[in-house]
């Protein structure tokens, strides 16, 4: 049995390790020099209804630590999206899930209405993006919006349904119980904190926009804290999130509660994180003779 | 595409900025063009955190060197690297120079741009040996115009020129190119500000740009690394360049 | 003249450049390896009523670009402050600042009224300490509390007020606005994040409690944009914290609209720091002809 | 204290983790005392953040020695740092270890904790030369016996012990103490562990444990390197300490 593999509901995720959505792309970009079922699943740039250019340049600055960014979910489109990939999630070595980003409830559901017959395993919501003037902030600021939202994308799925909440508002908990009580199978966070960068020599911003996201190592003990309280809030599994960039790291998340992980900046760097995380947590496991994964996670004893 | 952890051969410095470090390539130099880049992780610390893209500036059989200017904390770290050191590499990467069948080369490079025109000069000597070079190579001062020698081995014509007029003409080299052939082509590599003043030049022969963007993955996954194209679309450096037509670019 | 002169109502600080609370002490600890005239001025470690002997250990952890504090405002408490330091401060080579720490509004108005006689030019309220559970964060949430503290201690003194805001709650452009309407002199921030830490050996904290208050370079772009948007909310001049390590940091702060910064825990690394970036800005400064800080202050221009 | 940059003079490996590194001290050693310690920042990069705190190993005009443990991400930065590199550091920080009339003395090390005993055995030697010193020495195994023969000429008995037997006693050097003879003193530099054993012990003679706790500021203004003492207070390791008389200290 691989010791690694966590179920969710019916699936089976052959490791805990995820490829967190917008540093992944589609899935093939990196074929070469990785083996794609070192994780768990893959979870596709964020798709909207029409395609985006995405925001002005620059898109990328590099911070102590982390990086800010300002993509502005640039995407092909639902419509290309299933032509350039329908078939070819149709054999994907691991599990596919979309990331969708609508301005509305209506385009969440459009969208998943489009992609339901994909061989895909599940939608993660991206409720947060910061990139976006009229994006997922405005909807997912209200715990109601969201039950609502959910419950209605439960009544045409039977997929996973998966809410992936900011960091950036202060009723994280509330929206992640809102989320449970609608049905959602999964919550996952962190998205990207606001960060700004300024350019002395010119008082612009280093970015096209005002502010961006701000992820990377920098932001884990943050996101870690923010999973410990969610996981504390509600019973369905947590995708814990936020500058993961080891497996002593992805562990911590497993400890404070998360069942699953994603890796998201770190990829840039080390494409090969997921098969480090899986034989790091395998030595973990034996070292300590833990044969679950589920032994590891929320066993968070507190301070001494 | 390859992952390598690579050794350090040497590390020199060739004037006060410019560095040329030479590495082993296990192989990787075998596939590598003229415009493709590689992406280096220098050092294991989380600060700098991003891999820095190079392009290449000379092959031989199991080594690669790259030459580049110390700016920032990146190259800061490169340039205190020893002999026995390792660096982690991804390469290579991005598209290279379309060599068509012009008979006539021109390239033209500013600043660090002399990198991968070298390894291109060289590519084009050896892989097409009757075609006839010019390389039009600007700097800011007579000390960046390092590995004279070999660059006057390679080409059959140089027109140098500084901004401070310490060496060739006095300006940048965009004022002092030649009067182009027929059946040429042109590739340039340099400041953005170069090609920008390329660009808007009347010149009616094919002319490819080889440009700089940040980049975060290096294999189009971040989509950091935008260019506006003509038609207001973005393409990305990393996968469908770094090289491309100058037509296709849009310069505001 | 000092160009690097700033006057806030009627008080100059010879430097932008403060000592943030916490991480200098009394303002003696480093006199032997830097002037203490570099900085415009010192803040001191919080004052409390009563003696506190601080949190469990582990109080300190290092995380990448940052670290985690768990202090706990251990502290001598209000008598045995002004015993051992109020003759000292009485020719202090710059300006002091106490950071005062109640648990509610009572031991507020108590400390400042008993050190109300010391040569300070004023009071950094710590509204946020995230390491006491029965302290700030309480008392800071409501604006209206803020408003209501801020206006008693208006009248009982005519020092400076600093309001010193955490970054945990999302209200803090609201907080800033209550202590402006009270009669606030200026607004600091930021405190710490909310940050965790795990030993995965163990499954315990990293610190003597379950969470810690997280500093350094690692928040310093989230904390740049919350100095932006709270300097678009008041009049009042605004202090910047948070990760500031180098001179380009600090314009930055300026240019987001800082009328003063802080530097926290660059200190511990580069206790030297006030010096370097006095000499920075002033470089900065003759570069670009600039000769009033306010010529830099709140002069970002968004994105190009 | 002072701050200082200061050039490594020689950085090599003594056994498979420790390490001994000798740098210039700007006339800093002049200051120095057996358990003072020194902040050094051992990279300009921003991870690690903090400094790393080390006692003294050896001192001689111009030059401080450090003996260091490779643990983590500090300690791996210096291994590699070579001749000519270099290192900022803050010092001498702390008390020292109080030297009284006893004739005898008992020095108990612990892994690292031989360092700033071995300063402290070369301070008594020269300064007290007719006290007889007695080093009880543990480690995990035989290799971290570092430069016994110096250790030898300095000491006038010395009690091995080894966790794996691999030399002298199997076992915790706190299971191989000498019977103390009276007018005597003890100093103890090693793991937490090994000092609560010590204390726990009915010795009654003056007793002095240098301890070791994570420090951010190292002169006593972030409060972090907190010490529990017996009336439940906390003192300051970087400022009251790193020496403190055994009795005052609570092991809980
Ligand atoms: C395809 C490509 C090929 C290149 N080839 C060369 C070369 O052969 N020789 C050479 O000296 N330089 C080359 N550059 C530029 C080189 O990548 C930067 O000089 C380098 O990344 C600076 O790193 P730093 O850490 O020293 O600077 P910092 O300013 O500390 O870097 C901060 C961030 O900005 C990015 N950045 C800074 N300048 C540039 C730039 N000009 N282009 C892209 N990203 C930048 C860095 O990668 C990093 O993410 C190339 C860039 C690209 C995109
Ligand atoms: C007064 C004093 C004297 C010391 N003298 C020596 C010596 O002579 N030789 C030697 O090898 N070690 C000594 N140590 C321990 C040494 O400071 C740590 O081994 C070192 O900081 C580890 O750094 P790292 O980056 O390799 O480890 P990491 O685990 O990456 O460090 C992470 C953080 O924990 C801190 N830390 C880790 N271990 C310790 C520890 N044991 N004590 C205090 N902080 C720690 C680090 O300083 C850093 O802040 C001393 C510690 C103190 C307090
Ligand atoms: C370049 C980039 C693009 C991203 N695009 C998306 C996106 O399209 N949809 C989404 O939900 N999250 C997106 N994210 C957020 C990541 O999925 C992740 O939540 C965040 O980066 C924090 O994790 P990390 O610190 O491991 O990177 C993006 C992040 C980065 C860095
Ligand atoms: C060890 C430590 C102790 C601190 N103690 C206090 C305190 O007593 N009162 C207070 O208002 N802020 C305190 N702070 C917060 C700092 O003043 C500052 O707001 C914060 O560290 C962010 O700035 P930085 O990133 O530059 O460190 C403390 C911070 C640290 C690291
Ligand atoms: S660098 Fe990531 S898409 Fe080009
Ligand atoms: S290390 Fe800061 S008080 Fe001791």
């Amino acid at each position: 049995m691989n010791k690694l593999a966590i179920k969710i509901g019916n699936l089976t995720f052959n490791s805990p390790v995820i490829a967190a959505s917008g540093t992944f792309g589609f899935g093939l970009e990196y074929k070469e020099i990785l083996n794609l079922n070192d994780f768990g699943a893959i979870i596709t740039k964020g798709i909207t209804t029409k395609r985006r250019e995405g925001n002005p340049l620059p898109r990328i600055i590099e911070t102590p630590c982390g990086l800010i960014n300002s993509i502005g979910l640039a995407n092909p489109g639902v419509e290309e999206f299933i032509k350039q990939y329908g078939d070819i999630y149709k054999i994907f070595p691991t599990n596919v899930i979309v990331n969708v980003a609508g301005d509305n409830a209506n385009d969440f559901i459009n969208i998943i209405k489009r992609i339901e017959h994909l061989n895909v395993i599940g939608y993660e919501l991206n409720l947060s993006c910061p990139n976006v003037s009229d994006g997922g902030m405005i909807l997912s600021e209200d715990p109601n919006d969201v039950y609502i939202l959910i419950k209605t994308i439960r009544n045409i799925t039977n997929k996973l349904i998966i809410s992936k909440l900011t960091p950036n508002l202060c009723n994280t908990t509330e929206l992640a119980r809102a989320s449970e009580e609608a049905g959602c199978d999964a919550i996952s966070l962190v998205n990207t904190y606001l960060g700004m960068s300024i350019d002395i020599e010119t008082g612009y911003s280093r970015i096209g926009k005002d502010y961006g996201g701000y992820s990377g190592p920098a932001i884990k003990p943050m996101a870690l804290k923010l999973v410990y309280d969610v996981s504390n809030t509600v019973d369905i599994p947590i995708i814990g999130i936020g500058g993961i960039s080891s497996g002593s790291d992805a562990i911590e998340f497993l400890i404070a509660g998360a069942s699953l992980i994603q890796v998201g900046s770190i990829i840039f760097r080390n494409p090969q994180i997921a098969f480090e995380i899986n034989t790091f947590i395998e030595n973990y496991m034996d070292r300590k003779s833990i044969n679950n994964l589920n032994d590891i996670i929320g066993t968070f004893k507190g301070s001494i | 595409m390859r992952r390598i952890k690579s050794q350090i051969l040497s590390n020199k410095r060739l004037s006060k900025e410019l560095h040329l470090i030479t590495f082993t390539s296990e192989k990787i130099e075998e596939d590598l063009l003229p415009g493709n880049f590689l992406h280096i992780l220098v050092s294991s610390s989380l600060d700098p955190f991003l891999r820095r893209p190079f392009s290449i500036f000379d092959i031989s059989e199991g080594t690669i060197s790259v030459l580049y200017r110390v700016i920032g904390k990146g190259t800061g770290i490169m340039k205190d690297l020893c002999k026995g050191d390792e660096i982690d590499i991804i390469g290579p990467l991005g598209n290279s120079y379309p060599i068509d069948n012009s008979n006539n080369i021109y390239c033209i490079a500013g600043g660090t741009g002399i990198a991968s025109i070298h390894f291109l000069i060289e590519y084009i000597k050896q892989n097409h040996p009757t075609k006839q070079i010019t390389l039009c190579w600007g700097t800011k001062t007579i000390h960046e115009f390092i590995l004279m020698n070999e660059f006057r081995l390679i080409s059959d014509k140089i027109i140098f020129s500084t901004e401070d007029g310490s060496y060739g003409n006095e300006g940048l080299i965009t004022d002092f190119l030649p009067i182009f052939k027929d059946n040429s082509v042109i590739y340039a590599c340099g400041p953005d500000g170069m090609l920008h003043i390329l660009k808007k030049k009347p010149i009616d022969l094919p002319m490819f740009f080889s440009v700089e963007k940040r980049m975060a993955c290096g294999v189009g996954v971040c989509l950091g690394c935008a260019v506006k194209m003509n038609n207001d679309t973005y393409k990305y450096t990393c996968i469908d360049g770094p090289v491309f037509n100058a037509n296709e670019l849009k310069y505001e």
